[in-house]
């Protein structure tokens, strides 16, 4: 009973152990397993990360070229970091804030070596080809290269 | 891991020789491998040696197998019959056979005959 | 007056869904009948999956618990398939599992004080707690799904500055958990509350076969750390700790000195560190039609794996059997006849997971 | 032309202006108390005017109602509570002040057992024998006063000898003030004796039921009540207000410790512990007072 006297004696003038959470931000420890960001110059769109995610969060499309990424259902294990055989996917240290909306991040794959743009590449090429014997150039326009663009879906309420 | 095949009613010797003995029960487990049920049961002898694996197969014919309860000799093993019955469909004589599960769903774990 | 009170699904003790149903004459509890199954989420089923995936999957199981989950699970998978792991990977793991054992026992004791309307320990318990939360999030980047364990090994080492700074945990750690100790030994209404409730007796610990606190407390010596030696315990030997009482107040002394014992492997396991090789990390096989148990000593109690291989990618067949599991039968004999405000109480002091439970 | 050494200032005017502000004060009380044990527990707690906070939004607040009488029974409540402190701070009869109080309790008995929920039926019978427990202390310690001023009214307490200076209860009655402090617990709803509203036990004993404005009068008379207890100390040094407000301050500060160093204690215990040792200092201080011949027929 004494000791717990003492104990709440000593509470009384420290300082509060607490915070006021969204006024003063948690600070991480260094090394905090985080959200996870692809690389679009490096990725060989093999599909692998899809296959091993266990969330199921990771979406290739390769018709697109591009990676969808559903933030809010990744549950940050760093699994896909491991089996990456390109080292394009890297964990960082910063958390994505609580969000009402289901935050969705699609990266551009701009990786000339993946299998499926040469393929892509290659016929263009060939088509072009085709196309500048008979007659002028002016086939389709090179897509937008855009690195990466955060869509917000939302859901309806 | 080795495990000792016996037949139902030589289950019921086993569990009373190792319940005379003061062994402990861990655990129930059943497997589905599609023409048969396998129920094993694991033993711990208490206060040391190695654990005690025993099987019986039941064969399967169409969601009326029954086993036989464990359960008057060992009370520990209530919510595993309980499980492995609502689990896998089959009856074990003596529990209620539903602890987990509702009434709607039936045998998850079960598999279909090859 | 015979009422029957719904004690759950729903209710501030506990924080997950279980229910008693409670027949009481006044304030004495006359019969008890126990319901689970509120957040069965099929994981057995779920189980039959990529085995990579699985140690994901099995730290979902429990909230607590998760190293102690994927240990398992990693080491059942890691059986069938004839896996032995680097050295280092298994002083990370055993040093892992003790640190959580440290915050489980630290949680289990403050709800159990909570449970009785000790507010100020409850939340001095929490406190302490989050040191052990920091330290994991140093040491494995999260604080509470750890994901360190894959088939094979851990992935991420624990390097010499960390294992100064887990030194210096320790020293921490044990001082604030005397501190701990003094309040609750010495506590008078405390010992008048717990002293004496809900008393389980020896025979009836051997007959329903508990594990973990509850069967120690109970004068059982029952740990699978000394049984039935896993990871590194075959070096570090564990005695069991044990009170005769079996009542709420040896269950809970149980844990809190189990605190010093936790710590004390901890301080065992560091130096082990410095001479293990560098590696962490076997590159796991294929897996064979093989099945595999295995069993961990989780804060709460014997834990259970059973595994089984088919010739592919995916298992076959996950049995998990938890602590809570082999515990549930033992709280209908001790509610039966106890007063209505000790109900709480004794269903708290077993540790209940329901999680783990319900799977 | 009315100053301040005036009897109506003091018998009307200061009563009614207390009355008015005692929900105010009580419930700044709370505040304090939830700010102080959040240090206690070093966490920062709510502001001080929480309380008052919680109040608004309850009555902003959609009402599920469960049946009408037990509506009719929490402002039942609520009046009993204000009609006992109202008696109280216009110096009526302290015996009428403690049936009074006691029937508040009553009332919230009442509406325990008039829902059909089993936690508030708990909650009922365990506030019912909270209250078999603290009033026969209450009543006794009132027989006390009775026994040393002469009357039960509360103006006696000032001038029980005319002509003689008047001695404060303190001096005569310091026993009885401790068995006081003992079942303040009780009726400040707090740790070791807060057995109604164990709210891990019984979710929230008889005010389960309650919603939206109705759990707002409930605690509008919670607030009246923690001013009527400490009010009822502070009779106990009448003379001096600095003394007065101390003794009150103590005796809040004396909860606020008492509820963060013990653990919730059962039904039975309470009864034994409060009955043993509560009956022992009243008649300790019996035997001071027969002894010392303080007592006036």
């Amino acid at each position: 009973m004494l000791k717990i006297l003492a104990n709440i004696g000593k509470n009384l003038i420290s300082k509060p152990y607490t915070s006021n959470y969204p006024f003063t931000p948690y600070q991480h420890f260094p090394g905090v397993r985080a959200d996870v960001t692809f690389d679009g110059t490096k990725c060989i769109l093999c599909g692998l990360c899809q296959r091993s995610c266990p969330a199921e969060c990771i979406l290739i499309h390769k018709e697109q070229e591009q990676i969808e990424y559903l933030n809010t259902q990744c549950i940050r294990c760093g699994y896909c970091v491991r089996v990456c055989p390109t080292n394009a996917i890297s964990q960082n240290e910063v958390y994505t804030k609580p969000s009402r909306q289901r935050l969705t991040v699609y990266t551009k794959v701009t990786n000339e070596n993946a299998p499926v743009i040469k393929k892509r590449m290659a016929a263009e090429a060939a088509k072009k080809a085709a196309a500048e014997k008979p007659a002028t150039a002016g086939t389709g326009p090179a897509k937008p290269a855009g690195e990466k663009k955060v869509d917000e879906k939302k859901t309806s309420a | 891991m080795d495990v000792k095949t016996v037949t139902q009613q030589e289950m019921q010797d086993v569990a009373r020789r190792l319940r005379a003995a003061g062994t402990r029960l861990i655990t129930i487990v059943g497997y589905d491998s599609g023409d048969t049920i396998q129920v094993s049961y694991f033993f711990q002898p208490f206060p040391e040696g190695k654990a005690e694996t025993y099987r019986v197969v039941v064969p399967k014919h169409g969601g009326n197998e029954e086993v036989e309860s464990i359960t008057p000799i060992f009370p520990a093993a209530y919510i595993a019959e309980n499980e492995l019955a609502e689990m896998f469909g089959v009856h074990v004589k003596g529990v209620p056979g539903r602890f987990f599960l509702h009434e709607s769903i039936n045998a998850p774990l079960r598999r279909k005959a090859p | 007056m015979k009422t029957t009170i719904q004690f759950g699904p729903q209710h501030p003790v506990w924080v997950e869904p279980l229910r008693l149903k409670l027949t009481m004459d006044g304030e004495i509890v006359k019969d008890c009948e126990l319901e689970a199954g509120f957040c069965h989420r099929g994981l057995e089923k779920k189980f039959e999956w990529d085995y990579n995936k699985g140690a994901y999957l099995s730290e979902r199981i429990c909230g607590i618990c998760t190293q102690h989950h994927s240990t398992c699970y990693c080491t059942a998978v890691e059986g069938t398939m004839g896996l032995e792991i680097p050295r280092r990977a298994a002083v990370i793991r055993t040093i892992m599992l003790e640190l959580e054992r440290l915050h489980s026992h630290l949680l289990a004791i403050g709800l159990t004080l909570e449970s009785i309307g000790f507010e100020n320990l409850f939340m001095l318990c929490f406190r302490n707690r989050e040191i052990v939360l920091d330290m994991f999030e140093r040491t494995t980047g999260n604080r509470v799904l750890h994901g360190i364990n894959i088939v094979g090994g851990v992935i991420r080492n624990i390097g010499p500055e960390m294992a100064k700074e887990l030194e210096d945990f320790c020293d921490i750690m044990e001082k604030r958990c005397l501190d701990l100790k003094d309040m609750i030994l010495k506590s008078y209404t405390i010992r008048e509350r717990m002293q004496g409730v809900g008393v389980m007796s020896e025979q009836l610990a051997r007959d329903l076969c508990v594990v973990g606190p509850v069967a120690r407390g109970s004068n059982v010596p029952y740990d699978i750390r000394a049984v039935a030696p896993y990871v590194l315990y075959n070096e570090i030997k564990v005695k069991p700790i044990v009170e005769t009482s079996g009542d709420c107040w040896a269950r809970s002394v149980v844990r809190v000195r189990e605190l010093f014992q936790s710590i004390d492997i901890i301080r065992q396991c560091i130096p082990l560190l410095a001479d293990a090789g560098e590696d962490i990390f076997a590159k796991s096989k294929t897996l064979p039609e093989k099945e595999y148990f295995t069993r961990v000593e989780a804060p709460r109690g014997e834990l259970f794996y059973y595994a089984k291989g088919k010739k592919s990618k995916e298992m076959d067949r996950i049995k998990v059997r938890t602590s809570t599991y082999g515990n549930g039968p033992g709280f209908v004999p001790l509610i039966k006849g106890s007063h209505l405000a000790d109900v709480g109480l004794i269903t708290i002091t077993f540790d209940p997971c329901i999680g783990c439970f319900d799977r | 032309m009315i100053t301040l050494d005036d009897p109506i200032i003091w018998k009307i005017a200061f009563p009614a202006v207390m009355l008015i502000l005692a929900p105010i004060i009580g419930g700044l009380l709370i505040g304090i108390d939830r700010k102080l044990t959040a240090r206690l527990q070093n966490r920062a707690g709510p502001p001080i005017v929480q309380p008052f906070y919680d109040v608004l939004k309850l009555f902003g607040k959609e009402d599920k109602i469960v049946n009408k009488t037990y509506l009719v029974f929490a402002v039942a409540y609520l009046l009993t509570v204000v009609l006992s402190t109202g008696l109280l701070l216009f110096h009526y009869d302290l015996l009428v002040i403690t049936f009074m109080f006691g029937l508040s309790f009553i009332f919230l008995v009442l509406a325990g057992y008039s829902v059909r929920s089993q936690f508030s039926y708990v909650g009922s019978n365990r506030e019912l024998l909270q209250m078999l427990t603290y009033e026969p202390i209450l009543l006794l310690v009132v027989f006390l006063d009775r026994l040393v001023t002469g009357s039960f009214q509360i103006d006696a307490i000032w001038s029980f000898t005319e002509p003689a200076k008047t001695e404060p209860l303190l001096y005569t009655l310091p026993l009885a003030l401790l068995a006081l402090f003992l079942i303040l617990p009780i009726q400040l709803r707090k740790s070791p004796y807060d057995i109604a509203e164990a709210h891990q036990e019984i979710a929230q004993g008889p005010v389960t039921e309650y919603t939206g404005k109705f759990l707002g009068l409930v605690t509008i008379a919670h607030f009246y009540e923690v001013f009527f207890v400490l009010w009822f100390i502070g009779l106990y040094f009448v003379q001096n207000w600095a003394v007065r407000i101390g003794l009150m301050a103590l005796a809040f500060l004396f909860s606020i410790v008492i509820d963060n160093v013990t653990a919730r204690l059962r039904v039975d215990q309470m009864i034994r512990q409060v009955y043993i040792i509560g009956l022992l200092l009243i008649i300790v201080n019996l035997a001071y007072i027969l002894i010392t011949g303080k007592w006036i027929a």
